[in-house]
């Protein structure tokens, strides 16, 4: 996505401010609310260009705090949806927002689907290892032994790989951050939302209630420690060999092989046509052929054609 | 195929005109051989004849049910006067097997006549009251083209006898194969035209007894569409202003998505083949959030994975068509048979109260005219539209006039002008008008669209009165539609025995068994529903004209005795005449069914 | 709280016993404070203690909606007679704070007593015919607990004051306590006890002006069961034979998913959480498949998700157990709220002929029973068993006799039997008894269950004849499931002005509002439907000695003015006397709503 | 899946051949059906315990043409539906068969669920690269440029990678071959059915109607080359450096990134618990804490507590 910057009066948090969100004190999701604001203000993409969705969960009620053209649709679907908006309406900025139940549960093949595709949108992942808002059920990346009500000798089925599946599935910007760390978030929302084609960003954002301390071991203020991705200058020094090669995508999975709490940053990045701009050459080439005929025309001429 | 305007009476040409030649009004010609005989291709040409002659017709294929295809049939209904069935007899059998003899000399009547390949058929029922006219097709065709040993072209041999026997225009004949062949490499047209040649150079007038000549068409001298359901529904969503749609493929609904696909980008616009129905429907809602009156369909099965999607279109007040190619069912049931047994789950198959409209074409010009209508209602109305069309819709070949396009084609235009402070997409005293995203919200106040209950503004909220208020709000707008919609007209008599009440694909043949009731001396009339939910007003005043009401449907009698139409209409109207004409057999109502059955139902 | 057997009558304890003490047959008691308080712990502690004094007992509770908590409330109606309602109005309110004086105190009836927390509540409206008592809960507790500042104990100081007011048995109360906190860690107990004692003793005495006390109640002296619907439902289903089942979380529907998750590895068997709706059904049918009964369920988005395999569920005739916990509707609508409004697409909402058997509970204690019953017929007839409870019940705590267990516990066996030439798992003539894999075939054909068609023996079959005969036989087998069930019992007169025609969880206020009704002269009856498809024959003959027959639902009244139940009756008995009583406010039905829409009804 | 041999006579194909395959003449399904009787004839399972699962497809009549105990199911769903059988029914050998549409488009999600969660079942994927049996439309395996009634001008969007989505998934054996190469086929299919856990093969299986030719570069009789994996044989020798470790995750994935036609053998196998084990410990666990009491000894307790 390309940002614009020729809207008149500049974009402030106050005006990207809509309810107060009804999320529980100290919820991880607020600072990826706050740093969203942040980044709008910072990119200035026109307001009504705005376009926030997402599916169902304490997480997926991010688009009712957005003052902006918002979406609350159903469980596991708002990539699909989104793919719609983005595939008609290259003028918008689509954004979609999810936890890690609606997105990688019952929306888990949607996401591949989508990332395969590389529809141009920026997706947003609030992982907080856990259902919220249908309180305390293991979801698809609560990790082996987690008590939960469905649980409650604690989970059994090894969790999903939130990076594997999105370096796998064809995401063409991946990368992981942690709520706690708003320099760091703010750093990757911009890239991804700068990049071209389908860009994810898995957050780890705790939920206090259900799953609280479960990010401590990558909160460096909780003792844990925030390792970073360190990328490729490609300044031909030798410590350059050791970073990471963003473009690398066995790299990327290897990356994401490690051990929680793993490594942030950017996994992988590449530049691949987005099925916006593949489909919009076919319509192109195919309005030529036509002639840009009016649709009477167009009909008129397949009528005659079936006498 | 006899002077009268029904195929079903006793007796073969009667009376030979006076030139010695019997004049046809009507012929059922049916062609039995396998898929991959293309007999669906000059089966597609009579019918493209047809409306080039201001005939009428109406065909009726069967599809094999192995993928390596297998016996199949395509048959033929060529009248000069209103054609309103594929014709529950043949009068002229094409029998090119062993097997196709086997399975369709049953459907010839009696007095018809059956050719059959001599090469392929080798055994006959002589004691038959038919015609038997052996000729041998598939030797006859190899020499045509020289020795080809791949037994192409007996499909165009054929074809070359039907021109000679009914003495069709020949040169139309040629016209169209050469439309049809020409756009491949040159041997293809020249086989085509040598096999079609030597079947019309057949000598098969001494063999017949008889000459036939099939009247010219009464109607109008300008040449008709000729077309399939499917494809008759896909113009009218490029009429009706369609721009965006999303599917995943399912017979028979497949054929509307592919050619969507196709034809989209010459209107600027796209179809998406998403990953599954789930995805499909929710693309979809995508495009309608955008600002697109959209597009999703499927069959069966397809359809129940639409069912949350679809409450969420109702809730939010998105306009979207929805096309439901029915099949016979339950789960996968009969992938390849027509029924009309979604009717309840269009109305009803979403979880809460979810009012949404529902529209079943009666055939395949209303195909083209009910997806114009869905278009507009769903603009209009903001909301989810269903159309019920079916397999029989489908695949069946009509001719008919050409639409008004200047008059009836949509072209939209993408609304994105500034809101003001006044701006509530869900008004209390009006109809949702949704700002797309990209309209510039001048009070600076954006909207989101929910699911969850919401006020006049959208915001979600559980107070009880507003859920209340908003309930009736989305009823309301769907029976003020209702209130619009003109009384049913009658056809037939206007008061008598029984009404036949009817809905779908139907249509011919109930109308076409009314003229045979009054034929008979019977007081019938019949109504064809058009709009299913909410059906017309004022419906009790026709029903108060008869002594029955009788609802023909092809889907099962259920708990209680009726079928899906009449369960709406008794709720509705508490008239225990209301009764039902069910049959679950994965076929199309012949008219002597529905004749007979009528004609039981009277009696008591 | 009132001598009568109502809790609406207009005055507060008329009639003091002769000692002095006014005895109350029924108390309607409404704490109100924010849902981090307990409230409900010790809502759920009073309906326990009903339970064991052979008292009555209802609860009703909102649930915040959002996550972190907020305003909430917990009513208990204690009853010495039969509890059918949690009561219109309450007779005591507790009020912690000043926003839950200020959107309760509209709930306490006339001459009713209002306790409230002097810290937390700074106005009252003192020109209220009501009594207010002004009580320092907080500070009252912080003191009794030795200055704890987390303000927790409020709920059991107030408990305390209720055991001294309505003169409960403390000994009972402790013990119940003792048992709630027991297992944690001592120091909560010891707590607990401190803030119990402190409100017990209280001086409440004189401010009360009255001092009240519930009568025993006049039951059994056995101690009663006291739990919620969904808890019944969970132990109906273990009692019924369930050993498997999946599904996914929703509310209201998940506790009884965690609830199986955690039970039936007691009993041997296993609930899988999966990673969707249709993964779940699947899986589901995977179980039933295999040779169990197994049960799946959610609430409204998430049944509309499980429409394609309950489809093939009826096709392949599997026995599967669907619970739906109704919520208010459409899409994800009032996810915490109560609504009647997915009885439609229970019984209409796949695609195809679909019939289906669908059950509905009419309190707690039929939660346990419906859910056996539904484990049996799956059993019985090999098909999908839809039971429709909703969010009222779910959460609703009542008392009620332990159920006969020995007599209704099933414990299900695999038959693993080898089966001879003659099996054929879809006979014509009998039920469907599939051969669960496993089964040795001694005639070494093996079977395949298909969602396709199909013959006697399971074979796909397009043949036209097979789907007539096999529509009819999955129809038939759940209308001869229809022949037995008994006619509805008649509760009130059996002839009269109106009849009332209830279903699910309004069945107790439709029968107080029968009380009232007949009490105020009027002459009604009602009967309660648990059986929605089929439903029982020969209602005909109960409509037909009512003028007016009303069907109450908490649903919309549709296109043409009727509720979903009402909709279905009048189509089957075409009777325009059947008329609907709905609302969609999210709220259950108030017993004088009831009343008073019965009177309008009846006066035209 | 462990094999059993106390079936009194040996199982034949005979025994196992049902109605006669309705595929196309010339199908790939057919070789793999035949390969399928040749391993159930080798390891004898009782034939009362053999279940074959399918959605919708072509390739999903399968079970139709296995005379074993059946389930011809609905599009996308029978991994889940085979989990059931699979979690209740130990006793059991479970097979569940599909195709590129069935697997990977519809029933996409499902297929990483079961695959994470380990559970014990074999199944098989005829992927043709087509929508067969509804006529040609694009498959999500479908290459680009391949020219379907849903892609006239070419396919446009990127494929799935099968390979990769079992790897990232978690599928404890994944292998690849190709219907042509019978004898591979036999090997993987017996190594997959004895491995425990979930077990799943990926058949190039061509559509002699909709897709003819399109394996053609990885079958030797028509020019291509059939390039197999060559594992290690932990010798020690320096050729065996070389060869490939399927327990390596992340070199299973570089291997499953090589070009079209790519190679072919067991990219990953290992060896974890699988769901069944998991859960039955918690059960038979739960069983001995309540002492095996009876289900109205159970209720009866349960009752008691409530009053
Ligand atoms: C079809 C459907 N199934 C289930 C639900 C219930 N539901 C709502 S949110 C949710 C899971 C939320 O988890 P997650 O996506 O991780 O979001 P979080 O609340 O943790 O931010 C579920 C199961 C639903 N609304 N719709
Ligand atoms: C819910 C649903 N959607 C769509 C279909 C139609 N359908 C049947 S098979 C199929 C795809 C088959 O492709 P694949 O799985 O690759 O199998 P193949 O025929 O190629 O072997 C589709 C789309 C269906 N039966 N059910
Ligand atoms: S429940 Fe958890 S995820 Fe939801 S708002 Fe509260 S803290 Fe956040
Ligand atoms: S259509 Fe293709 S996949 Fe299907 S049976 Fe024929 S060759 Fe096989
Ligand atoms: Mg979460
Ligand atoms: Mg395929």
């Amino acid at each position: 996505m390309s940002t614009t910057t020729e809207s008149p009066k500049p974009l402030t948090k106050k005006d990207l401010t809509a309810d107060h969100p009804t999320w529980c004190p100290g919820c991880g999701d607020f600072a990826v609310l706050a740093t969203f604001f942040k980044v709008l203000e910072k990119l200035q993409i026109p307001h009504e260009k705005i376009c926030t969705i997402a599916g169902i969960g304490c997480s997926s009620r991010f688009p009712y705090f957005v003052n902006g053209h918002g979406v609350h649709f159903i469980h596991g679907r708002a990539l699909p949806f989104a793919t719609g908006v983005s595939l008609s309406r290259p003028d918008l900025h689509v954004f979609a927002f999810g936890g890690d139940g609606d997105g990688y549960s019952i929306g888990g093949n949607h996401l591949d689907h989508a990332a395969r595709k590389n529809v141009n949108l920026t997706y947003i992942v609030m992982d907080n290892f856990v259902y919220g808002l249908t309180k305390k059920q293991t979801s698809p990346t609560s990790p082996k032994g987690f008590k939960s009500k469905t649980d409650p000798t604690g989970a059994i089925d090894q969790p999903i790989n939130p990076m594997k599946k999105l370096v796998y599935g064809g995401a063409s910007f991946v990368a992981r951050t942690h709520a706690t760390q708003v320099k760091h978030m703010m750093e990757v929302f911009e890239r991804a939302i700068l990049h071209p084609g389908f860009s994810v960003v898995e957050v780890l954002s705790e939920c206090v209630i259900f799953y609280p301390g479960a990010f401590d071991d990558g909160n460096p203020r909780k003792g844990g420690t925030f390792d970073l991705i360190e990328e490729k200058k490609w300044d031909n020094s030798p410590e350059d060999a050791e970073r990471h090669d963003v473009s690398d995508e066995n790299e990327a999975y290897r990356l994401a092989s490690l051990q929680y709490p793993g490594k942030f940053g950017v996994f992988y990045e590449t530049d691949r046509p987005t099925k916006n701009q593949l489909e919009q050459v076919w319509i192109d080439s195919t309005r030529e052929k036509v002639g840009d005929a009016s649709a009477v025309d167009l009909l008129s001429s397949r009528f005659a054609s079936m006498k | 195929m006899s002077p009268s305007a029904t195929s079903d009476s006793p007796e073969l040409a009667a009376s030979p005109a006076s030139s010695g030649v019997t004049e046809l009004q009507n012929a059922v010609i049916r062609f039995a051989g396998n898929s991959q005989d293309g007999i669906q291709t000059i089966g597609g040409l009579l019918a493209r004849l047809a409306g080039r002659s201001s005939r009428e017709v109406m065909t009726y294929m069967t599809i094999p049910s192995t993928i390596s295809g297998g016996p199949s049939i395509f048959q033929v209904h060529l009248g000069s006067g209103e054609v309103l069935s594929a014709g529950d007899e043949s009068d002229f059998l094409f029998a090119f097997y062993q097997h196709s003899y086997d399975s369709h000399i049953g459907s010839l009547r009696p007095g018809g006549i059956c050719i059959y390949d001599t090469d392929n058929v080798q055994e006959v029922k002589s004691d038959l009251d038919a015609l038997h006219v052996g000729i041998p097709i598939t030797s006859a065709t190899v020499e045509a083209l020289g020795g080809s040993s791949r037994e192409r072209g007996k499909n165009l041999f054929a074809l070359g006898l039907v021109t000679q026997i009914f003495k069709l225009n020949k040169e139309k004949v040629i016209g169209l194969v050469s439309k049809q062949f020409g756009g491949k490499n040159e041997d293809v047209l020249r086989n085509a035209m040598l096999a079609f040649d030597a079947g019309f150079a057949y000598p098969v007038g001494d063999l017949l007894k008889v000459e036939y000549e099939l009247q010219q068409g009464r109607g109008s001298a300008v040449d008709k569409v000729t077309t399939d359901g499917n494809t008759a529904m896909v113009l009218g969503l490029l009429a009706g202003g369609v721009r965006y749609g999303a599917a995943y493929p399912i017979t028979p609904w497949s054929t509307i998505m592919e050619q969507l696909r196709v034809e989209l980008p010459k209107y600027g616009g796209l179809f998406v083949q998403a990953e599954d129905e789930l995805a499909a429907v929710a693309m979809a809602l995508g495009f309608a959030y955008s600002g697109h009156v959209s597009v999703t369909g499927s069959s069966g099965p397809g359809l129940s994975l639409k069912m949350e999607a679809l409450s969420y279109a109702t809730m939010a007040e998105l306009p979207l068509v929805v096309i439901n190619v029915q099949r016979g069912g339950p789960s996968t049931g009969l992938p390849t048979s027509v029924e009309q047994s979604d009717l309840m789950q269009a109305i009803y198959g979403s979880h809460g109260d979810c009012p949404r409209i529902v529209l079943a074409p009666k055939n395949v010009a209303d195909c083209f005219y009910i997806a114009v209508e869905a278009c507009e209602l769903a603009r209009k109305y903001s909301c989810p539209v269903f159309v019920l069309t079916d397999m029989a819709l489908a695949s069946r070949i009509e001719a008919f006039e050409q639409p008004d396009l200047a008059a009836l084609v949509h072209e939209p235009v993408l609304d994105l002008s500034p809101r003001g402070e006044e701006f509530k997409p869900y008004p209390l005293d009006g109809l949702t008008r949704h700002a797309a995203p990209g309209s510039p919200m001048t009070a600076g106040k954006y909207p989101v669209v929910t699911g969850l209950e919401h006020d006049e503004w959208g915001h979600p909220s559980a107070n009880p009165g507003i859920h209340q208020k908003m309930t009736e709000r989305r009823r309301e707008k769907i029976k003020a539609f209702g209130a619009t919609l003109p009384k049913p007209e009658i056809y037939g008599d206007a008061s008598g025995e029984a009404l036949i009440v009817g809905w779908g694909s139907t249509w011919g043949p109930i109308r076409e068994a009314v003229e045979r009731l009054r034929a008979a001396g019977r007081q019938v009339g019949c109504i064809h529903l058009r709009h299913l939910n909410p059906m017309p007003n004022g419906m009790e005043e026709i029903f108060a004209s008869y002594a029955n009401v009788l609802v023909v449907e092809m889907n099962d009698e259920g708990l209680y005795g009726q079928g899906q139409l009449a369960t709406l209409l008794r709720a509705r109207h508490c008239d225990p005449k209301i009764r039902s004409i069910c049959k679950t057999d994965g076929l199309n109502y012949r008219v002597r069914d529905i004749v007979s059955r009528v004609e039981a139902a009277i009696a008591g």
